[in-house]
């Protein structure tokens, strides 16, 4: 069997994720306390705890199943359409908790985007697959401006060029990576302050993954950002921390560079490094 | 203003609110349409809410209770003998009031002196105003009426100056509330889900209203026959109360009239389910999309063909064709017979099947079906085993639409089942149902506060009964099977 | 309400419906009556149900009204009923066309359709399969006789006149009644009780023999067309619309006509009503004149519209009686 | 391995044991054999359908497509002032009580050579022509009074038995006594047609007319407008709350022994007899509420509630065919629940609303029991101005047509038959458009 | 912007992947000839032709969207499904036009297996989800024999201890890498000679990724095996030959160490050094 790993030591020249500045005060965006989900009677998460900070990009990395996205649909409350689903503990964005009882779940989400694993567009045309966040949101104030933001999110997600021209066919009958990318346009066209992607490049090609990379690099200026990937490269790549969940419990988070390099628990060693299971 | 006037009133009010609603939304935050809650839509909405709805709520309940409460103040001042009649008879000198009064408010002031001068005159002028009367006026009449007319005038003031203050409150109090945190959004979707909470509540209010239209007759029924008679009794005999004869009371065996409804019931959907639900199969899976395009409205038509046509139908070709098929085999099939109504029966409800199915297959995602294909099964395979598993709930619910149809049917049973109640398992005789009973006893010659025409309502009570049962007995079939894809 | 409203009797239908297109034709101010065909006994409900705007002025009914039927009115404020009585209805069998020509007795019917008959003196189980064994001058056909449901008070009138008729002149009656007392009945409800098994009509053969019509004539007559050798209850104004396609039967060497009927020739007929709420009169505009129209010598007379539907119209002597009555609004007298 | 020969040379057994199995042919043409059967039973299931329709459409229009014709005679008519206008004011009251009947009876003794003097020549004379042949020389006296003293030849509708006669639905060969036409009136009839003088042509009446008890100037016009009034008021009303109803259910709803009970009773509403609905419109709306009977409101409402419960099963299936994924999706972006629905699910799920919009409606249109309750089934003659008008229906008018003892009413019965088959197919056409624009696969 | 693009150089050590031997008569299993595919008026692929011997496993690799996918539906015909594709051209599977007028698209999918870019498992059980194919192809005499080729599927799939104790769970129910999984123990319950996995690992962790990759390895020795992939390094690893595509046309197709040590087309070498678009 080729070997795949990656060694330890290889990162810190090969993947250049800049850690976070230490000494400044940290400004945690959202901060999940003892989260633990439950699908009916069966536990998927268990008490699990994490702060995440503004500006920066969080990885969630994991054997399939341990409940990344599980967790991460946590953060906009997704969980709540799940009718089996249940979930206890406390999650902050900005301080508030957003399971709170006078929260409107319909803002959160409108605050932190996401981005599914399988991608869903709507039965509509690219446009308005696009155009229907902003729409909702009032964020266009014309015509003009509609257009403007779905051009500059279909760019920013790397799709322009491909479907310029067909930008009233049908956001269903375009490739699976395209669907993907369109999915990701449609997050980031409504500027969310957190987004969420879950494996937002698992259908794309490394073009096209590099583009949503850099994407993902420019919207840390601004944004808070949580990325689940099995591409551990990619997370070393692109985030700033990582976390890494197994069986439901968060086993280790820390900084990127920390966690590949130096991990602590011997399960998330076992993981990058491809000695598992 | 008369009532629909001020309903359209309030509608235009409400629109204006929304406009304004709309536009001082933007303004709260020009350049941050995120700072604000809501959009400005919803802030409209939330406005024109405000302005229309508690308005138009008082004034429907205000118009529900407005003409007894006229009533009552234009009676008491009827002449005595008058109000010594019974209610009926106050309400005939009431309608006498309403006609002299829709005809006052027609006629100019210089004919209003001569009705009044004149009785004769009055019923003259009335005519030729298009308000026909059967018996002149007298002065007391025509003074009720000019009573009511002023009292409904008064009230339709009051009527108006209670709606406006009430948009004009609600406006202003809900426009000093919008501010960037407002959750409009919220308030009008919370309004949009009670507005449709109380829709399926309409459900609900029709079941209770069933109930309470087939209970107390039933009750009166069950005064007259024992309910283990009537529940247990396996002949139907309600004897026609005889020349002179009052105590005519028959037997009310429910039993062969349930069967009934059931066997033919059972048939009609063994016609209709195979063919209706192939027929949904070939079209959405096999068929090109334009012969698909025609054989479902066609088929639709089925269901709209008056039923006495199919009974008829029945009668005159289906029976007769099945007696001879039968006597060509060597079986005696009679020409009303369970056969020939089931059979019908199944024709009619073929679309309910075919076009519910239909689109329920035709919804089923197409990855189900790639994913079957690529394992290499037939179209077939992949119907039967992946789509209608997969559509099995809708389905379901489409049969048992059809089967509620058959089971609710009564004219095509009338002419083609025949009206004996027979407790017979051979599908060549005749039986008769539920149903058929109940409209005969209702629409006979029968004497009315007898049991034989009192077991309609009974017998409309264990009908739905019987289809509860039915339908628990499905959900819980639905549930059991449901499969929920992606 | 500027128009009267009438209910009832789906056999009073048509001859209401004929008024009521006249009475607008003759009254230009009046509107047309509305007139609903839903049965005697429904008719008579909705009647009964009080006095108002609300509620009906005319109930048609093919039958008497029922003493607990005025009970009810009375109970709930329809003191005052004015019964007229407008004609009479004839009731005939008739075969197909091309079929067979049958001259009835009662007791042809009696021995036909009657659950047990007499035999040799004894009561037995109706053996009767063709109409041949039940008198030999009849053709060879299954006894199958499309005779009105229960609901009908047609089949009252069939019961009253045809079957306890046979059921008396064959002697059966009496055999009944001996056999009722042998089990005990009390003396006083011996008679009525077996003039009520009189009326039974056999259930053998899965009740192919005697059939049961809820509907229309239309459709006994349908089912006629479908079953060629079978006979079948009408109308008379009925089977005068469909001379092309019945053959009607004598009974007693009595061919049914309007002449034959009201002159009582003819054994089976049954009388028509419609009832006036009194009440209404003087309130509803054209009510009192609707009742006048109907009885009056152009609707109802002899060359009438009525009786070239169908209608047996009544003798002079109780025409000029009824129109007597609806002058006057005589109120039926409560019913014993 | 059976070995019969294989019958595909895809199947090169060179992977020999674990790859040849596919080419077991036995099984293979079972499975293909499977597949042809399925469709032909889907094709035979279609065509056992559409035969179906195509009988009962063929005896409907074969009995019914002569409805649309009428026979008329042409008469020349005297408009004798004498008759009409004795007095020569032209008083509009005169002139409408004026005895036209003789008029048109004059005209045709004259045409057919009656002898005035026989009874019996003159009664069967009489019987050619329908009755209502008054109204029609009333109303042209009416129109233009200056005919008065004229002679106009005048096309009068002919007697319901010579239309049905000179359509071929009494037969001429039959003994004179069975017949509604004597053999005297068919030599006149032969008479007439042969000079012209009788002649059809397309039956307008039939839906211009009110009812009538002559076959001749019976028509629909009570009975379309009624239809008409019920199926706005069924439209309007079912179609939003019943959508409204299934939304909250399938989607608001808590999932709870609650909403188990709502559905079961839906169900179970479809399966109430619609006789039953009848007796509630009677106890609810015309008892309680007060609404004037035999109006096409009531009706309307109460075929509101008959439909419900089918648009409302309709709506729900599809609305669950909708994938969850798509309401996620826009619950992502930020849409709350209720523009997730309305946005997405609800267009999506349009098709389906449609067709259950559309049998609920071909179900409503085709109703005649519980309108027996609500005192629908009526002989009307006003024209009904609003829904709180007495009307009846189509389906009615067709039962009330369809028990009549005249012989001209059976065809009627098929041709009102035919018409209301018209109005569904037009609405079917209209759904089919409508469920194309909105049928998406996914 | 990080660099991810693998060096030439790098491949040969790392990436183990034998080539084909040569000298040897190649059999060929699919053999492709000017296939063009249509949907509707738009040409998504360009008159391609194509080689694909047996007992290998052959790589696509492309930008997404350039027709990846439309061309491995073709192999089984699942392009017949969609109703405005429309193939031009000819296939051959071993040596038979599967276009031809006279085949059984049945039959040619029974012997052309396929696990989709979108996971897809029915609404049925997991245990189901397998048994489908093995059912409708009678390939289980017995029951125990059904339960064995279910397990021994999930097994190779690497899923069968992460459901064992739900084997009647629903399909549905697991968790997007799971979905993924089971599509392919699906896929290979019917031992199909023809493989197509439409990137099958796009939803897998590293380990999953490992178990499906010597899965593929495994099946290699008895089976041909086309698989679609957006992740250069495995096309390497687990690849024999590699095909590259881009706007429809096939540019290039050739030994995986040709591809990516020597590629002939200037937009391949782009297009693998990352320094394409
Ligand atoms: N809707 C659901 N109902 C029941 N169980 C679920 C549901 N969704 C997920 N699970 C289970 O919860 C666990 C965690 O699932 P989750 O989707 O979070 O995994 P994941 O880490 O995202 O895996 P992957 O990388 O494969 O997507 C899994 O065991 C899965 O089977
Ligand atoms: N059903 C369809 N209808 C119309 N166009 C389609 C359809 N499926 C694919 N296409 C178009 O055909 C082209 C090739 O698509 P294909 O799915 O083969 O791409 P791909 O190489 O698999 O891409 P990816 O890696 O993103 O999956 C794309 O432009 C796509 O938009
Ligand atoms: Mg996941
Ligand atoms: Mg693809």
């Amino acid at each position: 069997m080729v070997d795949f790993s990656i060694e330890p030591g290889a990162l810190n020249s090969s993947l250049a994720a800049p850690a976070l500045p230490t000494g400044q005060p940290v400004d945690y965006k959202i901060t999940a306390r003892n989260v633990s989900v439950f699908y009916g009677e069966k536990q998927a998460l268990f008490s699990v705890g994490i702060d995440i900070p503004d500006r920066s990009v969080m990885a969630f990395i994991g054997p399939s199943g341990c409940g990344k996205s599980t967790f991460l649909r946590c953060f906009n409350r997704m969980n709540d359409t799940i009718a089996s689903a249940r979930v206890k503990g406390e999650i902050l964005v900005q301080g508030k908790n957003i399971y709170g009882p006078d929260v409107d779940p319909v803002q959160v989400r409108a605050r932190v985007g996401m981005v599914f694993q399988k991608p869903n567009p709507f039965p509509k045309t690219i446009f308005e697959n696009v155009a229907y966040g902003p729409r909702i949101h009032g964020l266009a104030k014309s015509k003009g401006d509609l257009e403007e933001i779905v051009v500059k999110s279909l760019q920013r997600a790397g799709l322009f060029n491909e479907v310029k021209d067909r930008l009233d066919g049908e956001g269903t009958g375009l490739s699976g990576g395209q669907q993907q990318r369109l999915c990701i346009a449609r997050a980031i066209a409504v500027s969310p302050e957190v987004i969420l992607m879950d494996e937002p490049c698992s259908a794309l090609d490394p073009i096209a993954t590099a583009k949503i990379e850099e994407l993902i690099d420019e919207l840390r200026e601004n944004y808070c950002i949580v990325i689940v990937t099995h591409n551990m490269q990619q997370a070393a790549r692109v985030s700033q921390r990582t976390a890494f969940f197994h069986l439901g419990y968060l086993v280790e988070e820390d900084t990127t560079d920390q966690i590949f390099m130096n991990p602590k628990d011997k399960r998330t060693q076992d993981y990058i490094t491809g000695r598992f299971g | 203003m008369s009532l629909s006037a001020l309903l359209f009133c309030l509608l235009l009010a409400a629109m204006v609110a929304f406009v304004i609603g709309f536009w001082r939304a933007k303004r709260l935050s020009p350049d941050n349409p995120r700072a604000v809650h809501s959009r400005p839509g919803y802030h409209g909405g939330y406005l024109a809410l405000w302005t229309a709805l508690p308005a138009i709520l008082v004034l429907l309940v205000w118009s529900a209770v407005e003409p007894r409460f006229i009533q009552a103040e234009v009676e008491s001042n009827l002449p005595a003998q008058v109000l010594e009649g019974s209610e009926g008879q106050i309400g005939l000198a009431m309608g006498v009031v309403r006609s002299v009064a829709t005809g006052l408010e027609r006629l100019t002031p210089a004919e209003v002196a001569a009705a009044k001068a004149s009785p004769k005159e009055a019923q003259r002028l009335f005519e030729s105003k298009g308000v026909v009367i059967a018996t002149p006026p007298n002065a007391v009449v025509i003074a009720s009426a000019e009573e009511l007319n002023n009292i409904r005038h008064l009230s339709r003031l009051a009527k108006t100056a209670v709606a406006a203050f009430l948009a004009i409150f609600g406006f202003i109090f809900a426009f000093r509330k919008l501010s960037p945190n407002l959750r409009a959004r919220n308030r009008v979707e919370q309004v949009v889900i009670l507005a449709l909470m109380a829709a399926s509540s309409v459900a609900i209010m029709t079941t209770v209203g069933i109930v309470l239209s087939v209970l107390f007759e039933s009750v009166e029924f069950f005064k007259h026959v024992s309910i283990i008679d009537f529940l247990t009794g396996t002949i139907w005999d309600p004897r026609f109360a005889s020349a002179g004869d009052a105590g005519g009371q028959g037997q009310f065996g429910l039993l062969p009239l349930m069967w009934g409804t059931l066997y033919i019931s059972i048939v009609a959907l063994v016609v209709a389910v195979p063919i209706g639900l192939l027929a949904a199969i070939y079209m959405s899976e096999y068929a090109h999309p334009k012969v698909r395009a025609t054989v479902k409205p066609a088929l639709e038509m089925l269901a709209g063909i008056p039923t006495i046509v199919y009974g008829f139908f029945a009668v005159v070709t289906v029976g007769p064709f099945l007696n001879f098929v039968g006597s060509e085999i060597g079986l005696v099939i009679q020409p009303t017979s369970v056969l020939t109504a089931g059979i019908v029966m199944g024709i009619m409800i073929i679309p309910f099947v075919s076009s519910l199915s239909d689109d329920i297959i035709s919804a089923i995602p197409n990855a189900l079906r790639e994913g079957s294909y690529g394992l290499g099964a037939t179209q077939s395979e992949t119907i039967k085993r992946v789509v209608l598993p997969a559509a099995l709930p809708g389905i379901v619910g489409a049969i048992l639409l059809a089967a509620s149809r058959a089971i609710g049917e009564t004219m095509i049973v009338v002419l083609a089942a025949g009206i004996a109640a027979n407790l017979t398992l051979n599908p060549a005789e005749s039986v008769t149902t539920i149903t058929v009973k109940i409209v005969s006893q209702l629409t006979g010659d029968l004497e009315f506060n007898t049991p034989q025409t009192l077991v309609a309502f009974a017998l409309g009570f264990t009908l739905f009964i019987l289809t509860l049962g039915l339908n628990v007995y499905a959900l819980y079939i639905v549930r059991k099977y449901r499969e929920q894809y992606e | 309400r500027d128009q009267v409203k009438i209910a009832g009797s789906s056999t009073v239908f048509p001859y209401a419906k004929i008024v009521a297109e006249n009475f607008a034709k003759a009254n230009a101010g009046l509107k047309a009556p509305v007139v609903e065909s839903g049965g005697s006994g429904a008719g008579l409900k909705q009647f009964c149900d009080g006095v108002g705007e609300d509620k009906i002025d005319i109930a048609n009914s093919s039958r008497r009204i029922k003493k607990g039927e005025q009970e009810t009115c009375t109970k709930n404020g329809v003191a005052d009923v004015v019964e007229v009585k407008f004609g009479y209805d004839g009731i005939v069998f008739a075969s197909d066309v091309k079929g067979a020509a049958f001259a009835y007795e009662a007791k042809d019917w009696f021995n036909a359709l009657a659950p047990e008959i007499v035999v040799d003196g004894k009561l037995v189980a109706n053996p009767n399969k063709t109409w041949k064994e039940v008198n030999a001058a009849f053709p060879e056909w299954e006894v199958v006789a499309y005779i009105p449901g229960e609901k009908h008070g047609t089949r009252e009138v069939f019961e009253e006149k045809v079957l306890v008729a046979g059921c008396k002149a064959t002697g059966a009656e009496k055999l009944i009644a001996e056999k009722l007392q042998a089990a005990g009945t009390a003396e006083d409800k011996v008679k009525s009780a077996a003039e009520k098994a009189c009326a039974k009509v056999r259930k053998d053969d899965g009740g192919k023999h005697a059939i049961d019509i809820d509907g229309d004539y239309t459709e006994t007559l349908a089912r006629l067309q479908a079953n060629k050798e079978s006979i079948g209850v009408f109308g008379l104004a009925f089977y005068e619309n469909n001379t092309d396609k019945l053959r009607v039967a004598t009974v007693g060497g009595v061919t049914p006509s309007v002449e034959t009927i009201s002159s009582g020739k003819y054994p089976v007929s049954r009388p028509l009503f419609f009832y006036v709420k009194k009440a209404h009169v003087g309130v509803i505009p054209g009510l009192k004149e609707y009742a006048e129209f109907f009885v009056s010598d152009k609707m109802i007379g002899e060359d009438g519209p009525l009786a070239q539907y169908g209608l047996v119209p009544l003798p002079e002597a109780e025409a000029k009686a009824v129109r007597e009555t609806v002058k006057d609004l005589k109120p039926l007298a409560p019913l014993s | 391995m059976s070995a019969v020969a294989q019958d595909s040379s895809m199947s090169d057994s060179d992977a020999a044991e674990t790859v040849g199995r596919f080419d077991n042919p036995a099984l293979m043409r079972r499975r293909r054999r499977e597949e042809v059967r399925f469709q032909a039973y889907g094709l035979i299931a279609i065509a056992l359908g559409m035969s179906f329709l195509v009988i009962l459409f063929g005896t409907i229009i074969r009995d019914g497509w002569t409805a649309f014709f009428q026979t008329s005679i042409e008469l020349p008519i005297k408009f004798d002032a004498a008759e009409i206008d004795p007095d020569g004011t032209r008083n509009a009251n005169a002139l409408a009580q004026a005895n036209y009947q003789k008029l048109a009876n004059q005209a045709l003794y004259g045409q057919l050579g009656v002898d005035p003097s026989s009874r019996a020549q003159r009664q069967a004379a009489n019987a050619l022509v329908s009755r209502d042949v008054d109204s029609q020389l009333r109303a042209m006296v009416a129109s233009d009074p200056k005919i008065i003293g004229t002679t106009q030849n005048v096309w009068v509708l002919a007697s319901g038995n010579v239309d049905a006669f000179a359509k071929g639905k009494i037969d001429r060969e039959l003994p004179q006594e069975n017949r509604q036409i004597s053999d005297q009136q068919i030599s006149w009839i032969d008479k007439l047609t042969a000079s012209g003088a009788m002649e059809k042509s397309f039956n307008t009446g039939l839906f211009t007319n009110t009812a009538s008890s002559q076959p001749e100037t019976a028509g629909l016009a009570v009975a379309l407008l009624g239809s008409f009034y019920i199926m706005l008021i069924v439209v309007l009303l079912s179609v939003p709350l019943g959508v409204a109803a299934a939304i909250y259910l399938e989607e608001f709803a808590p999932r709870n022994r609650i909403t188990d009970i709502i559905e079961v009773n839906i169900n179970n509403l479809a399966a109430v007899p619609s006789i039953v609905f009848g007796l509630l419109g009677l106890a609810v709306f015309i008892n309680f509420a007060g609404l004037p009977r035999s109006a096409s409101l009531v009706g309307g409402l109460v075929l509101t509630l008959r439909t419900l419960p089918t648009v409302i099963i309709a709506t729900r299936a599809s609305i669950t065919a909708v994938p969850p994924s798509i309401r996620e999706a826009a619950l992502g972006v930020g849409a709350s629940k209720v523009q997730s629905v309305f946005h997405h699910v609800l267009p999506l799920s349009l098709p389906g609303i449609i067709t259950g919009t559309i049998i609920g409606l071909v179900q409503a249109i085709g109703e005649t029991a519980p309108l027996l309750m609500i005192g629908m089934v009526a002989f009307v003659v006003d024209v009904p101005s609003s829904p709180l008008d007495p009307a009846t229906a189509l389906p009615v008018q067709i039962y009330m047509w369809a028990t009549e003892a005249e012989r001209g009413f059976v065809e009627k019965t098929a041709g009102a038959t035919i018409v209301l088959l018209g109005i569904l197919a037009v609405m079917n056409i209209l759904a089919m458009v409508l469920r194309k624009r909105y049928e998406r696969k996914w």
